[in-house]
């Protein structure tokens, strides 16, 4: 009854929440760390425990099924952990906004459809629990008002024409093969004709890649994630988007079946193929485009689309190391993301709503910690070595040129590359540099918000010097699949040639640092100076004003923002636009003048009798 | 055990004593419609475990079919009478506190009549009291939408008037053709004898019928009556016209269609103008400003969508269609129930007006929030079962151009989506205008008596999207009553 | 020149270090700058001697004032002295720093450049040539030998005195005492 | 496991002293070009130890920290890299055989190539703590110029790695041994490489990262003292691990430590030559270029060796 | 000619139809596109009489006549029609109670003027 339990909890606790912030506000937010944790508590006693439970015996003749196994599992504590760090941060975050219960209560509701997603054991659950998702996220990213309403409407339209799309396919897959208990949907889909898999293929893809904001369906994420309000900024961008990667997990591997998947389409022009190339431009297009950025969450949200690229990538180019690559990469980035969402957003909290880069700065001595944490997580992004971002990447890299392909292998690379720019951009524009005047005040962040923060920080170390420990879960979920096995130590990767020894890395840099650390203590003692006395041809420093933000990567941008205008964006637009006009057009059907309408109706009945004669319609 | 013919006959009854009543103390006539309705609601819940066994035919006048009227209590019959009994007495509670200004008596007896005539048009089995019950229907309709006399009212009632009349004429030349071909005017009759008339003669009838009972089903080029109407009538009466009167109209259509011919073969025809509707009706809604016009085009959309089920023509389409029948009544009588406080309140049907309403009015806003996720077909509502079945049906026929008809239809669903999105935003999350006064911000959720039918509409869409198997079990005999001809000719008339 | 002697460098390698590795920060005030492109360059070559031109004062320990100096000027020749590291040595280049030179009567010309920073050597010449510069730099060399180049060490005992002299020119300087006094009774007596 | 340890500790003083001596006798070739006379080859050891004794000025915990995490950095890439010899059994004598590469089993030049990451990475936030607006745009411009090479530089080593089936250095070097040297086996690449290595290395003509005249030394413009030391030295590590590279990705490694070396000098000395007649070019311009003929060069080998395959 | 003759009430009640329409369509008063109505409402009950109709028939009450049954006049057709004129009546009350307020609000019953509610 786990799985059950669990959402009745997510469900039932999101209700109360609400009630309870209408008694009074240290009620609710105890309720919902309360609840959060409960959830992480319970899904982490739920390991090992795999089953499947029946919880609504019949909608509409099917039976709704709830299972939990490693996959999901993995999902789910991912999901239940990001999600109660969220909750914790939201305290000092959202106190005393006026839409603290709503959040609150849809915080937790967002987490219960998540968990319900990766939960489901038909598609049919699965269909509902990732709609109610798609809902909540969009009251919930709404909630934040001014500019978030259109990013809220956005959002939510993309996804309402994703999962419209994922509807024609799931119904396909029901009237074809009569089940949609997952099993025995990829039991029937073997014996499927190509085109049929295709079909499910397209529709899924659409809705899982619009989710998980693949190029080109990636247009809501931008503004969404920068609008919605940090804490949920965090959840969007580290578990929500998630939901479409474990889509495609599902539907590749599970539903569809690897050796299905990599028949399907013909020479180079295979599925397979489509999806990584696309995957590969996700990772390089989005990943400068967010070093263009100005705005901090913008530059985050950007970011995650090339993330998601590498995962994107990793996931459909199927080999072992790959796909270990690629779910390590959605839980490294879901850690990275959410603490970096989290870190702007208590400068955001901290500063009274600034995340313009252009107007931060220096910000590292007066939040040291989130500094610091916000620094590992930009490294795992880049995937320095140490930090979990390292593993995952690797392993990707590794399986793209081993096996060949190494333009693939290049567009990842030079992700990364976009990468150090615009972590550096972000984390130099924030916390390095002057500090401004208006910022002198500015202090630490509180409690409630270093604790998470801090928390993912520990995550990411060590998932970054034990990769072992995530790897092995997510190497026994390949094995499931059917992925050759990998041999798996603690940590790292067992001992072939190019294989990776974290102990080994872990030591040498210690040692290193030891002995650069030793080196620097022989030289002479130092005085430490503040800002105003920075070098600046012997004239006193304007002070707080005299920081290199504006335009970072000047000649950059000037050379390539030409070719980096995001024309999927335009093209949805255009097309909204003239979906409007041919709105406005239809609507001059109704004239508004009586003879008219019964020139309809007359009409009508004309082309009905007209009809008859001509073709015997009936 | 109730006699069905009560069902049509208390509502009539009660409906004559109101304005006699109303001459002598006209405070109690409020409560009259919500009696009958209580009623009714009770007598079809009685009903329809019975008649889901066997239909119950209602001998009026002693002879028995196909001689003299008659009524047929089907599960199809007590099962929308059901429908409009619930969203009947719900609007009626509503109307208690809404409708004070004007002739309340009258607009009560009105309330009645029409709720007769929706009742009386499922249940009858003889197509001329068809018509006899549409036309009250619509005469009731015509007036109430006229109810405040103002100008949007007049004028959209005498457009009304004008359509409604023209198309209750064609029902009747309809309606004279058949019987000078069949000589009878029970339903199940001249079902039976339907293949004995060539089908040239057959066509004539029916196109007269179907363009006749399709003015009011509004399905495309005749429904330009229905958004002046719906947009300008009292709210609580947009709520039913919306939620009933429309469906009565289907009704009448599948009936004529389904029962009468058995059409099977224009089935592709009413799908795709089903479809058109669909399209026209939610693309007119996309950029409206008015809101109750916009739901009043969002009724044309999910009418569309009902005749696209219709036109599947098989089991599993016409139970989605009587599924989306009842989410959409639910739902839009809901939406206008909701809106209605919110424009009393601001005194505008301009969308820009209701904005911060979920400050303001928080029940209603949440209220109307839960109606238009199902419209859209969100889940946990009702709504997405209902569309579920209805594209499951689509899909069901493994075709290439279904699928892609279904990806047409849900391209409305989209562009519906659009919309009522951006309403709920506006509602809950956008500032409210400037004219907007604060000051009294507390005291203006609706009262009791708009809360009450408001919250129970939208329990009752949570309850069946979580649960839908507890109206599936309706839905198929239903669905069944309309399509199976033969059972019903053999229910009515005996073997 | 002994930069060939281990014995010396294993003796007092830091004297040595810093003899043999002046960084010099040019600070170009007046036509004096004229002089160092030969220095630096191919002719003289002053890389010879482990003399190069830094780029801040941070990275340097020569400060070289090469021409007059005007009261602009010398509010960031303060600023620059100060914000190199110790040990730094200054060098004032051609007569204009030593005594105002052709500009000895000008109202905006600092005369006695010594009465603002410490100077340890005083290249003289209008402009010097640069072997005079070398000569200049030869001198320092003995000066840090025997521990003479002690200017650094003449402004944080007298800072007090030197931050006087400043601030009777500039009024307030803008940016805080280096040396903080150490208490008020020093400063007053000062 | 003796030899493992000698091996940690010798490749990183190897690199150490090659380092030290690499900058000296850049000055000392560039000033002979220039026609002077330049100063001695051990120069940098005094400039080292005037720095260490020089009072250092401190801008914060991250200031210093930086430095260190580069220095530490730049020596972990050292011990990745292999520095001459054969891949021999192992426990023979370090200098004669065996291969001095004390980590090449630890995920190979993927890692090679993120950990030279790790000191411009370390200098930039160490730079930006600095808060001096120079170092902000130095290391701008330094971020930009990494991009600028690293575009030819991923291609040269997908080229490689894809031209030998492997992402193993160890593997890449013995592999050359056996046969061509890379320089033959893919010499677009090697062009391309040679090409961007002025750009790598961060002398002229991409020397705009630390331009003195213009911003004040960038990154360096705060730094002073023990920091500056050091960075002087993780300075010249990271061009021995550059050009390390270079011979062990084109010219077969060494088949010991001084056969290495020599190439290490060869190379050095035809990179400076290269940048001693250059003038500086703006980042625009050294974006451009790197982005044109390395870059095509580089991307026609790579696509010569997938269709070769 | 004869079928002039046979058919001659179908032809009129459709003449009074089409007029009617016409009317409706054409006319843009609101009390003409009243009148239009009626007149198609009076020519589809003149339809459904003569549906029933039978040339040279009796009454269709149970006299001697009407018991030998053939001649009988169908009297479910003028049932119908007694309803329909009930309902055409009511229509045009309303509609024309309608016209009055709506004179009221737009002072003009021009139909092309009254058109505030559209699109």
């Amino acid at each position: 009854m786990l799985p059950t339990t669990i959402l009745i909890v997510a469900f039932g606790s999101a209700g109360f929440v609400y009630l309870a912030g209408r008694v009074h506000a240290r009620v609710r937010d105890t309720l919902a760390v309360l609840s959060s944790l409960v959830l992480v508590g319970l899904i982490g006693l739920g390991y090992g425990a795999w089953r499947e439970v029946v919880y609504v015996p019949d909608f509409l003749g099917l039976e709704l099924v709830l299972r939990l196994n490693l996959l999901a599992w993995f999902f789910a504590i991912t999901v239940a952990a990001v999600v109660s760090l969220s909750t914790i941060f939201s305290l000092s975050y959202m106190r005393r906004k006026e839409s603290a219960n709503f959040h609150y209560s849809a915080t937790l509701a967002v987490e219960g459809a998540m968990l319900g997603t990766v939960f489901a054991g038909d598609l049919l659950s699965f269909f509902i629990f990732w709609e109610i998702m798609s809902w909540s996220a969009y009251l919930l990213i709404s909630c934040n008002r001014g500019r978030a309403l259109e990013a809220g409407l956005k959002y939510i339209i993309m996804s309402l024409v994703g999962s419209c799309a994922m509807l024609i396919g799931l119904l396909a897959m029901y009237s074809g093969l009569g089940v949609l208990s997952i099993p025995l949907v990829a039991e029937g889909m073997q014996a499927a004709s190509p085109g049929f898999v295709l079909l499910v293929l397209l529709t899924f893809g659409l809705g899982f890649g619009i989710k998980s904001a693949m190029v080109p369906l990636h247009t809501w994420l931008p503004d969404a994630h920068s609008e919605a309000a940090s804490p949920f900024s965090a959840v969007l961008s580290g578990v929500l988007i998630k939901m479409g990667i474990y889509g495609f997990v599902l539907l590749m591997y599970v539903v569809v079946g690897l050796k299905l998947l990599l028949g399907v389409g013909a020479g180079w022009l295979t599925f397979r193929h489509i999806l990584c190339w696309l995957g590969a431009i996700t990772v390089v297009v989005p990943t400068f485009i967010a070093v263009l950025q100005s705005d901090a969450k913008r530059l985050l949200a950007w970011s995650s689309i090339g993330q998601i690229g590498y995962i994107i990538l990793g996931l459909s180019f199927g080999t072992s190391l790959a796909f270990a690559g690629a779910i390590f990469h959605a839980l490294n980035h879901a850690l990275c993301k959410s603490l970096l969402f989290l870190a702007v957003g208590a400068v955001e909290h901290n500063t009274g709503g600034v995340r313009d880069l252009n107007d931060l700065g220096g910000l590292a001595k007066r939040m040291p910690v989130t500094f610091a944490c916000a620094l590992l997580a930009g490294l795992g992004l880049i995937g320095i070595p140490l930090t979990s971002g390292f593993v995952p990447k690797w392993l990707i890299y590794r399986s793209l040129i081993e096996d060949g392909y190494p333009f693939l292998a290049l567009a990842a690379l030079i992700g990364t590359w976009g990468a150090i720019l615009y972590v550096y951009k972000l984390l130099h524009n924030i916390f390095l540099g002057q500090l401004p005047e208006k910022h002198r005040e500015v202090r630490r962040a509180p409690l409630s918000m270093r604790i998470p923060i801090l928390l993912l920080g520990l995550g990411i170390l060590v998932f970054g010097v034990v990769p072992g420990i995530p790897l092995r879960a997510v190497q026994d979920i390949g094995h499931t699949f059917g992925l050759a096995q990998l041999k798996v130590t603690l940590w790292g990767l067992g001992s072939e040639a190019g294989a990776l020894n974290m102990l080994n890395i872990c030591l040498a840099v210690v040692i290193a640092f030891a002995a650069a650390f030793l080196l620097l203590r022989l030289g002479a003692k130092g005085r430490a100076v503040d800002q105003e006395d920075s070098y600046a041809a012997g004239s006193a420093v304007p002070v707080g004003r005299y920081h290199y933000t504006v335009d970072f990567y000047g000649p950059l941008s000037r050379m390539i923002s030409p070719y980096l205008r995001d024309r999927a964006d335009e093209f949805y637009y255009w097309l909204a636009a003239r979906g409007r006009e041919i709105a406005d057009l239809t609507r001059k059907v109704y004239t508004g003048y009586a003879g008219t309408y019964v020139l309809y109706i007359v009409s009508f009945l004309a082309a009905l009798i007209f009809l008859q004669l001509v073709w015997h319609i009936w | 055990m109730v006699n069905p013919i009560l069902l049509i006959a208390v509502p009539l009854g009660l409906g004559f004593i109101i304005p006699l009543l109303g001459l002598i103390w006209e405070k109690p006539t409020r409560y009259v419609p919500a009696a009958a309705m209580v009623f009714n609601l009770a007598a079809s819940l009685l009903l329809l475990p019975k008649v889901l066994q066997r239909p119950w035919v209602v001998e009026t006048a002693g002879l028995p079919p196909p001689f003299s009227i008659h009524l047929v209590a089907g599960p199809l019959g007590v099962g929308l009478s059901l429908l409009i009994a619930l969203v009947g007495l719900l609007v009626a509670i509503y109307a208690i506190g809404y409708v004070r200004e004007g002739p309340v008596a009258k607009y009560h007896s009105l309330y009645l009549f029409l709720l007769t005539g929706a009742t009386g048009m499922v249940l009858t089995a003889d197509l001329f009291n068809l018509f006899v019950f549409f036309e009250i229907l619509c005469i009731s309709s015509y007036a109430l939408v006229a109810y405040h006399g103002d100008r949007a009212g007049t004028e959209s009632s005498a457009k009304y008037l004008i359509q409604g009349a023209i198309g209750s004429s064609l029902v009747l030349i309809g309606i004279g053709f058949v019987y000078g071909l069949f000589g009878t005017l029970s339903m199940a009759d001249i079902a039976r004898n339907i293949d004995s008339v060539s089908p040239m003669k057959l066509f004539l009838p029916m196109a007269f019928l179907i363009t006749g009972f399709g003015v009011e089903a509004a399905v495309l080029p005749l429904n330009a009556w229905l958004p002046d109407a719906h947009s300008s009538a009292p709210s609580s009466i947009s709520a039913i016209l919306s939620g009933i009167a429309i469906k009565a109209g289907l009704y009448a259509v599948a009936r004529v269609l389904f029962t009468i011919y058995g059409a099977d073969t224009i089935a592709l025809l009413v799908l795709v103008i089903g479809i058109l509707t669909l399209l026209v009706g939610e693309m007119s809604a996309f950029s409206q400003n008015n809101i109750k016009r916009l739901l009043a085009y969002s009724s044309i959309g999910q009418i569309g969508l009902i005749v696209f089920a219709l036109g599947l023509a098989s089991a599993l389409g016409v139970q989605g269609a009587l599924f989306l029948v009842v989410s959409h009544a639910l739902a839009k009588s809901l939406l206008f129930l909701s809106v209605g406080y919110m424009i009393y309140r601001t005194g505008s049907m301009e969308i820009s007006s209701l904005y911060g309403m979920g400050r303001r009015m928080p029940v209603s806003a949440l209220c109307f929030t839960i109606g238009a996720f199902s419209l859209v077909g969100l889940p946990p509502f009702i709504g997405f079962p209902a569309k579920f079945t209805v594209i499951m049906a689509a899909l069901e026929r493994a075709d290439p151009l279904f699928t892609a008809l279904v990806g047409v239809v849900l391209v409305g669903t989209v562009v519906e989506g659009a919309y009522f999105f951006r309403i709920v935003q506006g509602l809950h999350f956008r500032p409210p205008p400037e004219s907007a006064t604060p000051a009294r911000a507390d005291q203006e959720e609706a009262p009791v008596s708009a809360l009450v039918p408001i919250c129970l509409l939208a329990a009752l869409i949570v309850a069946v999207g979580v649960y839908p198997s507890v109206l599936t079990h309706y839905l198929g005999p239903a669905a069944r009553d309309l399509l199976d001809k033969a059972a019903y000719i053999h229910h009515v008339l005996g073997p | 020149m002994d930069r060939n002697q281990l014995a010396k460098w294993l003796k007092s390698p830091v004297e040595m270090a810093n003899k043999y590795s002046l960084h010099a920060v040019y600070f170009c005030t007046g036509c004096g700058i004229i002089e160092i492109p030969p220095v630096i360059t191919a002719r003289w070559d002053a890389e010879r001697f482990g003399i190069k031109a830094v780029a801040t004062p941070r990275q340097g320990n020569l400060f070289m004032i090469t021409g007059y100096v005007s009261l602009k000027t010398l509010k960031a020749i303060i600023r620059t002295y100060e914000q190199m590291p110790d040990p730094k040595y200054t060098v004032a280049f051609g007569s204009c720093p030593i005594n105002g030179g052709m500009y000895w009567d000008s109202y905006n010309t600092i005369k006695h450049l010594d009465k603002y920073i410490p100077i340890d050597g005083w290249i003289a010449g209008c402009m010097p040539r640069p072997e005079a510069v070398f000569i200049g730099v030869t001198h320092l060399w003995t000066l840090i030998d025997k521990g003479k180049a002690d200017g650094y060490i003449r402004y944080s005992k007298n800072y007090a005195s030197y931050r006087r002299n400043q601030e009777m020119l500039f009024g307030d300087l803008g940016w805080p005492p280096l040396y903080p006094s150490e208490s008020p009774a020093e400063e007053a007596r000062a | 496991m003796v030899t493992r340890i000698i091996h940690i500790v010798l490749s990183p003083l190897i690199a150490l002293v090659v380092a030290v001596f690499l900058l000296g006798l850049s000055r000392i070739v560039i000033a002979r070009i220039h026609r002077r006379y330049g100063p001695p080859i051990y120069q940098p050891i005094i400039d080292i130890i005037r720095l260490m004794n020089q009072q250092s000025i401190s801008h914060g915990t991250l200031f210093e920290l930086g430095v260190v995490l580069a220095l530490a950095g730049s020596i972990v890439t050292v011990l990745f890299i292999p520095l001459g010899g054969t891949n021999a059994p192992p426990g023979s004598y370090p200098l004669a055989h065996g291969l001095l590469c004390p980590l090449s089993s630890s995920g190979g030049l993927l890692v090679v190539i993120y950990l030279m990451l790790f000191g411009p990475v370390s200098i930039a936030l160490g730079a930006g703590a600095s808060e001096n607006p120079n170092a902000s745009i130095g290391v701008s411009r330094k971020m930009l110029l990494a991009l600028a090479y690293e575009v030819p530089f991923l291609l040269v080593i997908l080229a490689i790695m894809s031209h030998y089936g492997t992402i193993s250095i160890a593997e890449i070097v013995s592999r050359q041994q056996d046969s061509a040297w890379g320089v033959f086996s893919v010499p677009l690449s090697a062009v391309a490489a040679f090409l961007i290595l002025p750009a790598m290395l961060g002398i002229r003509p991409f020397d705009l990262v630390g331009a003195p005249q213009e911003i004040a030394s960038g990154p360096l413009a705060e730094y002073g003292g023990r920091y500056l030391a050091l960075l002087t030295i993780q300075n010249g590590i990271q061009v021995f691990v550059v050009i390390a590279l270079f011979v062990n990705l084109f010219l077969g490694g060494g088949v010991n430590v001084i056969t290495f070396l020599l190439k290490v000098f060869a190379v050095f000395l035809a990179a400076e030559l290269v940048s001693a007649v250059l003038p500086r070019v703006r980042i625009e311009n050294a974006l451009r270029f790197c982005w044109t003929w390395p870059t095509g060069l580089a991307l026609a080998q790579m696509i010569i060796t997938v269709v070769s395959r | 000619m004869s079928f002039l003759a046979d058919y001659v009430h179908y032809i009129g009640c459709f003449a009074l139809v089409l007029i009617g329409l016409y009317i409706v369509l054409v006319k843009t008063n609101l009390v003409k596109v009243i009148i239009g109505i009626n007149l198609i409402d009076t020519g589809v009950n003149l339809f459904l009489v003569s549906v029933g109709y039978i040339r040279m028939g009796t009454a269709p009450i149970f006299s001697e006549d009407g018991a030998a049954g053939k001649q009988m006049v169908d009297p479910v057709p003028q049932a119908l029609v007694l309803t329909a004129i009930v309902i055409g009546v009511s229509v045009v009350a309303l509609g024309l109670s309608v016209a009055i307020r709506l004179y009221e609000h737009y002072g003009t019953l021009d139909l092309r003027k009254i058109r505030e509610l559209k699109w």
